[in-house]
């Protein structure tokens, strides 16, 4: 029992970094088709650019910290967005596919090349003490990275659904060409995206980057996990980015415990498929919705 | 004469609302029926209904007295069942004549011998006389998705009867062509139907072009037959100038 | 289009032509890991070498030649590695260097022996030495030697009856866990829970539940550096009081480093690392972090043994003969008098595997404490 | 195309054989190595662009196909099997494996199925790597021999080559055929308009299936070269990053341009080798070059190509309509 709770909390921990990171994910997805596979990378550099600024910049690691969220905003927000979506949206999703994975590939090499392969310990946000709830002992890490995520996705739930701005991007990411006879400025809207998918990257990156380190090669697997929880929760929700992350995360911890360590990655992968067959609209999903 | 076409007591409801309701008709060989009716009325969805695009709530299709339950399209239009689109539909990266190749060419022979075979499935000179006979040879070789809006309608008359249909259900041939063009693809129409033996179903709005085409026209409102007959006789049919004026 | 076929071609051809076998050099090229998963190891092999060579160089090089060395990547990936050495072969090499994972090695140790060039590789995988080439030499233990030093430490020092096994599935972990498991069959030490991760995994809950569930009397974790790392954290936050025991790659500077308090306690074999108290090898970890600004681990070591071995071998035979160098290789001692910049005595075998001493050492607060030298297998 | 754009490629065609041929004389193993495996990678790359390029099934399987060959191959090899046996029945297997991936495709189109195949390839490298007692796991199958055929032996390095570019050659003529085939037209109609083809009589569902058995084969049939000519797999080589990289194989060379696939393996297998001189940075400036390439012509290098062998022609590149279409 006591078994099972550790279980849950630190697969809660864990999927609340992967919807973080699935959430932007769905976010581009819907106001301009884009499929990010540098988006495990997005949440890899993020904590380099806080790691160069105390470095080079010689900064203390709050004001680092703005730093590295303003450059990560800047950098992965609107400069990908200027040089490599704009001018390949036109032409489907394949091309941007492809220069994303290149993209993956420069991020990572480049990280590599300048500031070493060597995984780098990061400075924990808060202390690294542990609390017992119910004979489980949690690392106080875990609960403030769920805590954090669950907040932020409400607020962002908020954003989209109470704002003016908000439902101007949601109705750009229903209907492009409807929201612009409306009046309402398509372009600026995607980039806001674009701009909020670079801050929660930022986000998930000092969440875990304490924990995860930061290392050039973490973004590999966090991508496709991330692209997983979006497609499991439904593409076309945000809601849905955290049922799929925490499921994720609790799912992989559950099957490496009772069933196979060597299988763990398997079982994500099924559900992915039977969702995609048979709702393809997600877990939370809305069927009108389904872009099949 | 047999019935080409026989729609009996074919009902399509979606979520309770009746789009088609309980309606039956026969179409003879070499007949050109019209289906005319407001907008909303389920002409369209009457036609996916036959087409087997749409699986009907109830009712029965039949095509030379064989039901079409669970046919997909292609299924149909291998038993000589072929349609043109209301809008442009046509393989806008294929070459003019490779569109109708491609029109023709899954009823030449068996799966293999498409692979082993010729390259344009021996159809090349049928492709050539349907270009010819639709005044396409000017732009043979382009792609279709170059061609004008009046081009690409012909284009997708033309892969209709390719394959020598036995029935052929034309979804607005009129809409969007202008006058001239317009009578040319009417001579053409009646000159198939006449020489190839051919039985058209048209829905159309342009009312010029249905009454002038077609030798019995079917009027559908709110989903039900109203009124068949000659096109004169619908033409003073009360109910029907009621369904499309109101009273 | 013709151009860019003919330009790629060009480039093809001029590839091949490089490191031309110009007098007063000597060629020995590098082929490693330093894109994809192999990249921590594969950069330190690097800088390992590139630091001996740079040393040997401004002495003046081997018997009056400066060394080239051109450091080719092969992506962690075999197929990349066989074309890189061959490669390096084309080039005419005195010996070739790398690489590190086991794979890449089986692939290409083949074509080195068919050109007759002695390969040192930082490869652990016990079957490398065992195919009978007579052109491969490790840097290090093989996985075949150092697993028994542990095993016989789990039966005399710790009396364990039954032993978990936590382990890294790639080709490194999976190695070393089937050595170790056979270690464990023939001292009749019961594995009683056999738990594989995943390299980069981060989130050990599942199995460190897992390995308590077990009760085994002590813990073995054969993982790479962060693993490890966050499997203590996990360990110690589940409360594990077992003695958690593994290789260097368990309680090396780094893993204290991200471990934390939770690497206190840990023991366990150190074949080669930077922190033995060897006054060689401290002045090297010196002269290493001082130039790369970071402290280097156990394939650092490796790549700079082996350029000095060369070295040593090859002034000891007074000429650049590959094969008598390869057969010089077999048998030889070569000790820190002969050569200081062996750090460490060290000797090939016939095989090619290497004897030295090595350690057991344990983290006490902190800081990494030898508590018992283990000699060479062969006295 | 135009007849300007067949002259060229015409052209073109012969240059790139007349090199192929001449090349491996004047190269070194290292050289000759890199052109097999160019060979192999095309071969690969051929079947992708026929289930995507030509059909429009985006499919990120590639690679596992390219695996379960290749281990197909490697097994049966070593355990004494005449290499045909094994060629062939490497490429039956990922026929019928193909086949079977196909079905997703009836229910789901473009990302989806592209998530759907990226799950598949992910699966098979589980598999690959765990069912120890048959593909011996992360330790990989070493000392995969070389054919002979028909007693000539193709250990050497150009042999082998030579081999590789036979089985090239006829893989491309065949391919050649059936895209040119009414199966090769009814895959593009499918690509561009599904549901007219079906009423003009083409079985989508059947094309489709086939649309992946075909591509998948090839997959395999790269697989089973590549195993002798690496003599050493191990399944990391069959992951992931392998299907993406056949996928960026087949978009920068040209998606549904037949000669797309033979400049994408170029470009992706030569490109980086070519660029090692940068030492360290090679890959960035790969990575970089690939993101301009698309920048500049998403329709791939032969999709410039042809934009520039007719100016008048405004782009309307393949990609654009397979995936403007609304698919299934």
């Amino acid at each position: 029992m006591t078994d099972l709770i550790q279980l849950l909390v630190a697969g809660l921990a864990t999927g609340a970094i992967y919807a973080l990171v699935a959430v932007g994910f769905t976010l581009l997805w819907q106001t301009s088709q884009t499929i990010n596979f540098a988006q495990g990378e997005f949440v890899m550099v993020p904590a380099f650019f806080v790691l160069a600024a105390m470095k080079f910049g010689g900064l203390s690691f709050p004001v680092a910290i703005l730093v590295g969220i303003a450059a990560s905003v800047l950098i992965l927000g609107a400069v990908f967005k200027r040089l490599l979506v704009d001018p390949m949206i036109r032409h489907g999703v394949l091309p941007l596919v492809i220069s994303t994975i290149a993209l993956a590939l420069f991020l990572k090499e480049g990280v590599k090349e300048f500031y070493g392969a060597e995984a780098q310990s990061f400075p924990a946000l808060w202390t690294t003490t542990h609390v017992t709830i119910a004979g489980a002992v949690v690392s106080l890490q875990n609960l403030v990275i769920i805590g954090v995520a669950v907040v932020t996705i409400a607020v962002l739930q908020w954003f989209l659904g109470r704002t003016r701005t908000g439902r101007c991007m949601q109705a750009t990411a229903q209907n492009p060409a409807l929201a612009r006879i409306l009046g309402i400025r398509v372009e600026r809207m995607i980039l806001y995206t674009f701009l909020i998918n670079a801050a929660l990257v930022a986000l998930a990156s000092l969440l875990i980057s304490p924990i995860y380190l930061a290392k050039f090669s973490n973004g590999e697997t966090l991508g496709i996990v991330a692209f997983i929880a979006a497609i499991v929760g439904g593409f076309n929700q945000v809601r849905g980015a955290i049922v799929g992350g925490l499921l994720l995360g609790v799912i992989d911890n559950l099957v490496a415990a009772y069933l196979s360590t060597q299988y763990r990655g398997a079982i994500p992968l099924f559900l992915l498929i039977a969702v995609i067959l048979f709702r393809p609209q997600g877990l939370l999903g809305r069927a009108e919705e389904r872009s099949v | 004469m047999s019935a080409v076409l026989e729609v009996s007591k074919l009902s399509k409801s979606f979520g309770g609302i009746s789009a088609v309701d309980d309606v039956s008709f026969e179409v003879r060989e070499g007949e050109i029926l019209g289906i005319i009716g407001p907008n909303g009325s389920g002409k369209s969805t009457l036609f996916n209904c036959i087409l087997g695009q749409l699986q009907p709530s109830s009712g029965e299709v039949r095509i030379d007295g064989r039901s079409i339950r669970g046919m997909r399209p292609c299924d149909l239009n291998r038993l000589g069942v072929s349609r043109t689109f209301q809008l442009l539909q046509v393989f806008p990266q294929l070459s003019v004549r490779e569109n109708l190749i491609l029109a023709g060419q899954e009823h030449q022979g068996s799966m293999w011998s498409r692979l082993l075979g010729p390259r344009d499935a021996g159809l090349t000179p049928a492709a050539d006389r349907m270009i010819a006979f639709f005044r396409l040879a000017p732009v043979a070789d382009e792609k279709a998705g170059g061609l004008s809006y009046g081009q690409q309608k012909l284009l997708d008359a033309a892969m209709a009867f390719m394959a020598g249909p036995r029935l052929v259900l034309l979804d607005e041939p009129a809409g969007g062509v202008n006058p001239t063009m317009l009578a040319d693809l009417r001579e053409r129409l009646r000159t198939i139907n006449a020489e190839e033996k051919a039985t058209f179903v048209v829905i159309e709005h342009n009312m010029e072009f249905v009454m002038s085409l077609c030798t019995r026209i079917l009027v559908l409102a709110e989903g039900r037959i109203i009124a068949q007959g000659a096109p004169e006789a619908v033409r003073r049919n009360s109910k029907v100038i009621e369904a499309y004026f109101g009273n | 289009m013709k151009s860019l076929i003919g330009a790629a071609f060009a480039s093809a051809i001029s590839l091949v032509a490089v490191t031309a076998h110009a007098q007063q050099t000597v060629n020995m090229p590098d082929v490693i890991e330093l894109s994809g998963p192999g990249a921590v190891s594969g950069t330190n092999w690097r800088d390992g070498v590139t630091l001996a060579v740079d040393e040997i160089n401004a002495k003046g090089g081997i018997l009056g030649r400066r060394i080239v060395t051109t450091h080719s990547d092969t992506q962690s990936n075999p197929g990349v590695s066989r074309a890189q050495v061959q490669k390096a072969l084309d080039g005419d090499p005195y010996v070739l260097l790398g690489p590190i994972f086991s794979g890449s090695v089986k692939v290409n140790m083949v074509l080195a022996q068919q050109a007759e060039v002695p390969q040192f590789t930082g490869a652990e995988a016990a079957e490398i030495t065992q195919t009978g080439n007579p052109y491969i030499f490790r840097t290090s233990f093989g996985q075949q030697a150092s697993m028994p030093k542990i095993a016989n430490y789990m039966r005399d020092g710790l009396k364990a009856k039954t032993v978990a096994v936590v382990w890294v599935n790639n080709d490194f972990g999976k190695g070393g866990r089937d050595s170790f498991v056979r270690e464990m069959g023939t001292r009749g030490i019961k594995v009683v829970a056999d738990v594989s991760t995943e390299s980069g995994q981060v989130d050990f809950a599942a199995d460190v539940v897992k390995v308590k569930g077990a009760n085994a009397e002590a813990i073995f974790v054969y993982t790479n550096e962060e693993e490890s790392a966050r499997f203590l954290r996990e360990a110690r936050k589940q409360g594990i009081r077992v003695p958690l025991i593994g290789e260097t790659t368990l309680l090396n500077q780094k893993v204290i480093e991200l471990a934390g308090d939770a690497a206190n306690g840990v023991r366990g074999h150190i074949g080669l690392s930077a922190e033995v108290p060897i006054a060689a090898i401290q002045e090297f970890k010196n002269k290493f972090n001082k130039r790369f600004n970071y402290l280097p681990d156990h394939n650092a070591i490796k790549g700079y043994t082996a350029i000095y071995a060369i070295k040593y071998v090859t002034t000891k035979i007074g000429k650049f003969d590959r094969k008598l160098l390869a057969k010089t290789m077999h048998g030889l001692t070569i000790t820190p008098a002969m050569e200081p910049g062996i750090l460490i005595e060290t000797t090939w075998d016939d095989k090619g595997d290497i004897d030295r001493i090595s350690f057991l050492a344990e983290v006490v607060d902190g800081k990494q404490k030898i508590i018992q030298n283990l000699p060479k297998l062969g006295k | 195309m135009s007849a300007l754009g067949n002259s060229v490629r015409g052209i073109v065609a012969v240059a790139a054989c007349a090199v192929l041929i001449a090349a491996p004389f004047g190269l070194k193993p290292y050289g000759i190595y890199l052109l097999s495996m160019w060979a192999v990678m095309t071969i690969a790359a051929i079947g992708l662009n026929l289930t995507l390029g030509y059909a429009g099934q985006i499919s990120l399987a590639q690679a596992s196909f390219v695996g379960i060959g290749a281990y197909t191959a490697a097994i049966l090899t070593t355990h004494g099997w005449p290499f045909a046996a094994a060629f062939f029945l490497a490429a039956a297997l990922c026929l019928a494996v193909g086949w079977l991936l196909g079905y997703p495709a009836l229910r789901v189109q473009h990302h989806y199925l592209a998530f759907v195949t990226l799950a598949f390839t992910t699966l098979v490298f589980l598999v690959l790597r765990n069912e120890e007692w048959l593909t011996k796991g992360i330790y990989g199958i070493s000392n995969i021999p070389r054919p002979a055929v028909f007693g000539w032996s193709t250990q050497a390095p150009r042999d082998f080559y030579f081999f590789c570019l036979g089985v090239l050659a006829v893989v491309s003529f065949a391919m050649w055929r059936l895209v040119r085939s009414p199966w090769g037209r009814a895959f593009m109609a499918l690509r561009e308009n599904p549901m007219r083809a079906s009423s003009l009589g083409v079985d989508t569902r059947r094309y489709t299936l086939m649309a992946f058995a075909i591509g998948s084969s090839l997959g395999g049939l790269a697989g089973a070269l590549y195993a002798p000519l690496v003599q050493f797999i191990e399944p990391t080589a069959f992951a992931l990053g392998l299907s993406l990289n056949l996928l960026l194989m087949v978009i920068v060379g040209g998606s549904g341009f037949f000669f797309g696939p033979f400049l994408g393996a170029l470009v992706s297998v030569l490109l980086p080798e070519w660029l090692r001189f940068t030492e360290g940075f090679y890959l960035i400036i790969y990575a970089a070059m690939v993101m301009v390439l698309m920048v500049y012509c998403p329709a791939g290098l032969l999709g410039l190509a042809e934009r520039l062998l007719k100016p008048a022609a405004e782009d309307r590149s393949v990609l654009t309509q397979s995936d403007k279409d609304p698919g299934a």
